[in-house]
């Protein structure tokens, strides 16, 4: 089913950065997230919305790995996550983005990146790191895009809640992924931090794919190529927002009240 | 004068410098010429418990892990060196009213009549430095494999390496004929021909532990201000944001315990080699804790603190006890109590919130233009 | 009741170091009022009985004493230090050792065997003492050995041990183990017609090593079978296992060396569990009047434990030591084996010097062979060679009011001999 | 080794042995029930529970001398009187530290371990200063001593009957208190969610005391079961820490069932191979299965699957 709704998906999974095939996991035999597939192309930006409760988190938490699948699979570029660790999905190219921001309250902004920068990742790897020109200049390069260029030395306790989900932002795209997973990235901002994140947002989106769960209607509006709308831990629907919203399922559900 | 900048990153700041050297003349210069032989052994003594400090500050105040099982490597690493030092001291000419000469006496009296295998490598000195640290290391990479992959830790941890601290005490206790059983490894005499008991061998291990104390200060320093360092304060925090960083958290948290683990037995041999026994006393919980306190009273986040800790709570608990025994118990427990609730951060704490800003008051005098350091920059 | 304990408690606690400074004040009372005496006595002059640089003064003697006032062992070093004190101060009071007083200093070992050869390097190195009373535990006593050895002091040790030692600074004035043992297995074959055996004792060396030395003696000698041998980690509480077999097994007799609060349990369980000490013989080596403290007389009526004294001993030297004991300790004190043992140091030590003529370390140890110490509770005793004591053993059968009705006595005095060959 | 002894024999020393295993799994539940409700549902490592229990012990022993002295006519009751109030001094003295003490901690579990070490120590101490360093001896009933004879060769001692019986009514108390009274849900909410059972008017701060009062004052009367068949002394309580920490976390920090499972089965392996090894060595065996298994299941025997 999914597959005839969606334009130009003819020469199987390689097309797909992402192909996630009928992913269930039950807690207790309570099924958070039921038969859910759907496909994402490279460049793509993916929201997924629905309900509170409708298993958008669980999906993000089954890809990044925190949370392991009952059944099902998820591919990305061919390779099968379900069985890699966590720190081999990330090397794999896919970053994450929590719901409430994760970042290190006892290091510097500086610090926070650097850890990100994805070399030295293992244990010698680490104690060998040299802060070399590179780190410094690619650590530059993405604080001024986060807006953060002159709170490079602040510890990040110190951050208000908006520069503090920025910051985040910015030490996954250090990691350079391919696949950028966010959840809730304006939840809890002012509308003049929302707008900087839209267009932060759209500026890092070049040359990658990003799956966003989000519940700003207006935001989705503004950065979604298309959307999947989930519904106790199912697909409910998926196309442009467009159809999305016309959608009589989904009217019901979600958006019409 | 802007700290710490971001374009380097010393392997010490100023501070810390000035610190190692001031530890560095108490340990060499004024200890050794303040104190009479018999002080000075002890100090030499409680040095080898800061080892163990020095771990815990890495593997619990960085990492976040607090093992309550130290005294194990500790005890491993000591037992090492007392299974040399004894083999050396039950040469056959020392141990010939034996039945089985040539065997240590404690096996003689449990009618061992062979060395056991597990003692045939501590009959070479170089084999036998080389398990002092790699048995207690390995024996924490098997501890630490097991439960950090299974994301096993605080307080569970805690739990388990107390327990684990309380099987290997059993066991060296009730296996006498191959450990000394609960009088440990005693009388031993030589290291490789060099008899350890006279006062100028004392005099010559206890600065060899003060060299070596430095040397893992300057360890644990570089892995402090190391990537990895940070890395460790990291997960302490927020876990899963390292994981999902692309990080194997639970590598980071096997090399965190095992450099504590190594940290310990290096002590735990120095102990040994100084005390001139080793039992199974400090294998067990009650020590293991006890080195906790250190570190704590330290401050559980400096290194240099937990030096100062451990020598602070030793030189208490002899003082204590030479003069009101009983009394001693209560210090302790309180002193357990009130690093707890009121100092967290111990004498390192007490320090930088108190006696630094004092010491930087001067040159803030001198050019009122200077931001006062450690504010939040709210 | 509880009010004696605490007033116990608080001597060898809150204020012990208040206590140190009042014997030592006691001590300096009855010197001066003896001033006149020694003066006429005069004591061999200072250069002549002190050669090698001993706390020694042309009136004082210095002598340490090391015990665990802190900690586990506590519960057990309590008797064997007062019984020390005791000796001190009745030889201050009869005019001290080669014309000069004890002085005492005492440190704790804290129940800590490192805390023990710390303490005692402190005694021997920065006070200078010219004999030590001290240790308790055969860990404690490893501990301090190499230290003795190599500073050249005095130990006087006073609890039965598993031998296998011997040195020239050390005085054992316990029972070694064959001592202890053999005379009691002998006792035991012989009036109870015992065959078989079940052993059962603490994880550690000293059970084991004396399981060891019955075991050999009921194999070889009395060709009599062991039909069990238990041991369990200090601490241990739970016994219904071990009992159990021992129903299973119904050895004549149950040979028990279980240690410290083990045996509360031990003796309840075994109470509980319907074996009745009237109809099985049990033999203990371990427990004396101060374990029956905290076991409870009724628990433990009917069994016989070897040990060289006993409480109830009928004799003038114990009449007299008792009544002394529980007037400068309290009159509910009671007087295990190891305390008398404890009580015999000073006494020895005194005397050997005597003989010596010297307080020197090297002429003491030399001096030590065949002193003899007549006026000792337990009876005659004298120092072998091999410097443990010749002494008696007597089997005693425990009374419900805790103390125990001797119903053997070795006739001779039994040799000492820490490395029994045979045994080994 | 069972060749020498008849068929009779053997059944009656099994019986035996499974009863012995049964006053252990009844010790261990007792020593673990308090703990369970401490560290599992408050999250509070209580490193001076072995010292709650001594101070049950204490009491015991003072009410033992008390009547004996005073009113021996009902000397034989007393000991229901002395657990009576061994629970009300354990459980007052627990409330008193969770006030000046726990309270403060609750956000840092391992602070608690600590902070509670140095309770234990002042606690032992204290004892040493009051009781003095010997282990005291409780003079029981003559009831309560000796055995049943069930059949010629089974015996059943009657303390241990005693410590099982107390055993069930009070993990029925405490089954009963937490999931079937008003108490229960309070302490249930709070664990769940502090700041929402704040919210719906439960005052957090006395459901707290009150649950670590009460987990005190079992063992109090755990302490008070043990003068049946163990020692008191200054550090006895020392000695259970390690066991009964493991018994928690080996049955599943949260759960109560969990507890009594692993109560049950630690305590029968131990029993069983005590019988065919020697105790110190079935010991370890014991704890380093126990080790073994939360190593390769950390979360212990029962746990429930949630959503991380």
């Amino acid at each position: 089913m999914n597959a005839a709704i969606l334009p130009g998906a003819t020469a199987g999974d390689r097309d797909f950065l992402l192909a996630v095939e009928a992913l269930t996991v039950s807690f207790d035999g309570f099924k958070a997230v039921n038969d859910v597939s759907f496909y994402v192309d490279p460049d793509e930006i993916r929201v997924i919305i629905g309900p509170n409760g409708a298993g958008k988190t669980t999906v993000l938490d089954l890809i990044c790995g925190r949370t392991r699948a009952t059944s099902g699979s998820i591919k990305y570029k061919g390779t099968e996550l379900t069985k890699l660790s966590e720190s081999a999905i990330v090397q794999a190219g896919v970053g994450r983005k929590f719901q409430t921001p994760s970042i290190y309250d006892d290091l510097t902004v500086f610090e926070n990146l650097e850890i990100s920068f994805p070399r030295g990742r293992s244990v010698l790897g680490a104690l060998m790191f040299k802060r070399d020109a590179e780190v410094r200049d690619r650590i530059h390069e993405i604080a001024e895009m986060i807006f953060l260029k002159d709170q490079l030395d602040r510890r990040a306790e110190f951050l208000s809640h908006g520069q503090k989900q920025w910051l985040e932002i910015g030490m996954l795209l250090i990691q350079d992924p391919e696949l950028l997973m966010l959840d809730e990235p304006v939840a809890g901002m002012s509308v003049a931090e929302r707008k900087k994140t839209a267009e932060l947002l759209h500026q890092i989106i070049k040359g990658r794919s990003v799956l966003v769960i989000e519940h700003d209607m207006k935001f989705v509006e503004d950065i979604a190529h298309r959307v999947t709308v989930l519904h106790q831990g199912k697909v409910l629907s998926e196309g442009s927002m467009e159809r999305v919203k016309t959608d009589p399922k989904v009217v019901e559900v979600y958006l019409g009240h | 004068m802007k700290l710490p900048t971001l374009n380097d990153n010393p392997f010490m700041k100023p501070v810390e410098w000035m610190a190692l050297a001031l530890l560095c003349g108490l340990i060499f210069c004024v200890l050794p010429l303040a104190l009479d032989g018999f002080r000075l052994n002890l100090v030499g003594k409680y040095l080898t418990y800061a080892f163990v400090a020095l771990g815990l500050v890495i593997c619990w105040g960085y990492c976040g892990i607090l093992s309550l099982g130290q005294g194990v490597f500790f005890g491993l690493g000591g037992y090492c060196m007392a299974m040399y030092l004894k083999l050396e001291a039950s040469s056959v000419e020392n141990t010939k009213i034996q039945s089985t000469p040539g065997i240590p006496d404690f096996m003689d009296w449990n009618q061992i009549t062979a060395l056991p295998w597990f003692w045939a490598p501590f009959k070479s000195l170089p084999l036998t430095l080389i398990a002092v640290v790699l048995v207690p290391t390995l024996f924490a990479f098997v501890i630490g494999a097991a439960m950090f992959k299974r994301r096993v830790g605080g307080t569970y941890f805690a739990i388990i390496t107390q327990a684990i601290a309380a099987i290997l005490t059993i066991l060296i206790v009730g296996q006498q004929g191959y450990t000394g059983g609960i009088n440990g490894i005693t009388d031993l005499r030589t290291l490789h021909g060099w008899d350890i008991r006279t006062d100028a061998a004392k005099t010559i291990l206890y600065f060899v532990n003060g060299g070596l104390l430095v040397a893992c200060v300057l360890v644990a320093q570089y892995v402090k201000r190391s990537k990895l360092g940070r890395i460790l304060v990291a997960m302490r925090d927020k876990e899963d944001r390292v994981r999902f960083s692309g990080y194997g958290v639970a590598s980071f948290k096997i090399f965190a315990f095992c450099l504590a683990a190594a940290f310990a037995a290096i002590g735990g041999a120095m102990f040994t080699l100084q005390v001139g026994f080793m039992s199974p006393s400090f294998v067990g919980i009650v020590p293991s804790i006890e080195m906790v306190i250190y570190a704590a009273v330290g401050g559980r986040l400096s290194l240099f603190g937990a030096i100062y800790g451990t020598l602070l709570v030793n030189w208490a608990k002899t003082t204590f006890s030479e003069s009101f025994p009983e009394l001693w118990l209560f210090g302790l427990g309180a002193l357990f109590i009130a690093v707890v609730l009121a100092f967290p951060n111990g004498l390192a704490g007490v320090w930088r919130q108190h006696v630094e800003p004092r010491l930087t008051r001067r040159p803030k005098a001198a050019s009122p233009a200077a931001l006062p350091q450690g504010a939040p920059a709210e | 009741m509880a009010g004696n304990e605490r007033g116990l408690a608080g001597d060898l606690g809150l204020e012990s170091a208040l206590r140190r400074r009042l014997l030592m004040g006691l001590a300096a009372v009855p010197a001066a009022s003896l001033l006149p005496r020694l003066a006429q006595a005069a004591g061999p002059p200072t250069a002549s009985v002190n050669t090698t640089g001993l706390a020694v003064t042309d009136t004082e003697v210095t002598v340490g004493i090391l015990h665990s006032v802190t900690g586990t062992m506590a519960i057990s070093e309590t008797g064997a230090q007062q019984a020390e004190k005791l000796a001190i101060e009745e030889i201050n009071a009869a005019g001290g050792v080669l014309g000069r007083k004890i002085k005492v200093i005492q440190e704790d070992g804290a129940s800590d065997w490192p805390t023990f050869a710390e303490k005692a390097k402190k005694l021997l190195v920065n006070d200078k003492c010219a004999a030590v009373m001290g240790c308790w535990t055969s860990a404690s006593r490893k501990a301090v050995l190499p230290v003795f050895e190599q500073y050249n002091g005095m130990l006087y040790y006073p609890t039965f041990y598993e031998g296998l030692e011997e040195s020239k600074n050390v005085i054992y004035t316990g029972q070694e183990a064959t001592q202890q043992i053999l005379a009691s297995l002998d006792w035991v074959a012989k009036e109870k017609d015992a065959k078989t055996f079940f052993f059962i004792g603490s994880d550690y060396i000293w059970p084991r090593t004396s399981n060891k030395i019955a075991r050999k003696h009921v194999e070889n000698v009395l060709k009599g079978k062991v039909v069990g041998e238990e041991y369990f980690p200090l601490g241990h509480t739970q016994f219904n296992s071990v009992i159990n077999k021992i129903k299973l097994t119904k050895p004549n007799v149950i040979f028990t060396d279980v240690v410290g609060g083990s045996n509360v349990a031990f003796y309840k369980q075994l109470k509980a569990a319907g074996i009745d000490l009237s109809k099985q013989v049990l033999m203990t080596i371990s427990v004396t009047e101060d374990e029956i403290d905290g076991i409870g007389g009724e628990n433990i009526a009917g069994a016989y434990a070897c040990m060289k004294y006993f409480q109830s001993l009928k004799n003038p030297n114990n009449e007299k030591f008792v009544a002394a004991f529980k007037k400068m300790w309290g009159e509910k004190t009671v007087i295990g084996d190891v305390t008398q043992a404890a009580y015999l140091g000073p006494y020895l030590w005194k005397l050997t010097a005597e003989k010596a003529g010297s307080f020197d370390v090297d002429k003491i140890a030399a001096a030590s062979a065949g002193v003899e110490f007549k006026s000792a509770p337990e009876g005659y005793v004298k120092i072998h060679p091999n410097h443990h004591l010749w002494s008696k053993t007597r089997v005693g059968k425990a009374l419900p009011n805790g103390q125990f009705e001797v119903v053997y006595e070795s006739p001779d005095l039994i040799e000492p001999n820490p490395f029994p060959k045979g045994y080994q | 080794m069972f060749g020498e002894y008849s068929l009779g024999d053997l059944g009656a020393i099994f019986a035996m042995q499974g009863f012995a295993g049964l006053i252990l799994f009844s010790v261990y539940v007792l020593m673990a029930l308090g703990l369970a409700i401490i560290f599992g549902q408050m999250g509070v490592i209580n490193m001076a529970h072995g010292e709650f229990m001594i101070l049950g012990a204490y009491v015991t022993y003072l009410c033992s001398g008390f009547f004996q002295a005073h009113l021996p006519g009902i000397f034989p009751a007393y000991f229901f009187l002395a657990m009576a109030l061994a629970f009300v001094a354990a459980g007052l003295l627990g409330m008193v530290v969770e006030w000046a003490l726990i309270r403060h901690l609750y956000k840092r579990p391992l602070d608690t371990l600590l902070a509670t070490w140095g309770l234990s120590l002042i606690l032992q101490q204290a004892y040493r200063s009051i009781f003095g360093a010997r282990e005291v001896g409780v003079e029981l009933p003559s009831w309560m001593m000796g055995s049943v004879q069930a059949t010629d060769t089974i015996e059943i001692p009657i303390n241990g009957l005693f410590v099982m019986a107390i055993t069930v009514l009070i993990t029925l108390a405490v089954a009963g208190l937490l999931f079937a009274s008003r108490y229960g849900k309070q302490v249930r909410a709070v664990m769940q969610n502090r700041v929402m059972a704040g919210a719906v008017g439960i005052d957090t701060g006395r459901v707290d005391r009150l649950t670590f009062g009460l987990g005190c004052g079992i063992a109090g009367v755990a302490g008070s079961a043990f003068t049946m068949i163990g020692s008191t002394g200054p550090t006895s309580g020392q000695l259970y820490i390690v066991d009964t920490f493991l018994i928690v976390v080996f049955g599943g920090a949260a759960s109560l069932l969990g507890t009594i499972a692993s109560a049950f089965s630690i305590s029968q392996t131990q029993s069983t191979l005590e019988f065919f090894l020697s105790g110190s060595t079935a010991k370890v065996i014991t704890l380093l299965a126990v080790v073994a298994i939360l190593m390769l299941r950390p979360q212990g025997l029962f746990t429930l699957k949630v959503r991380r």
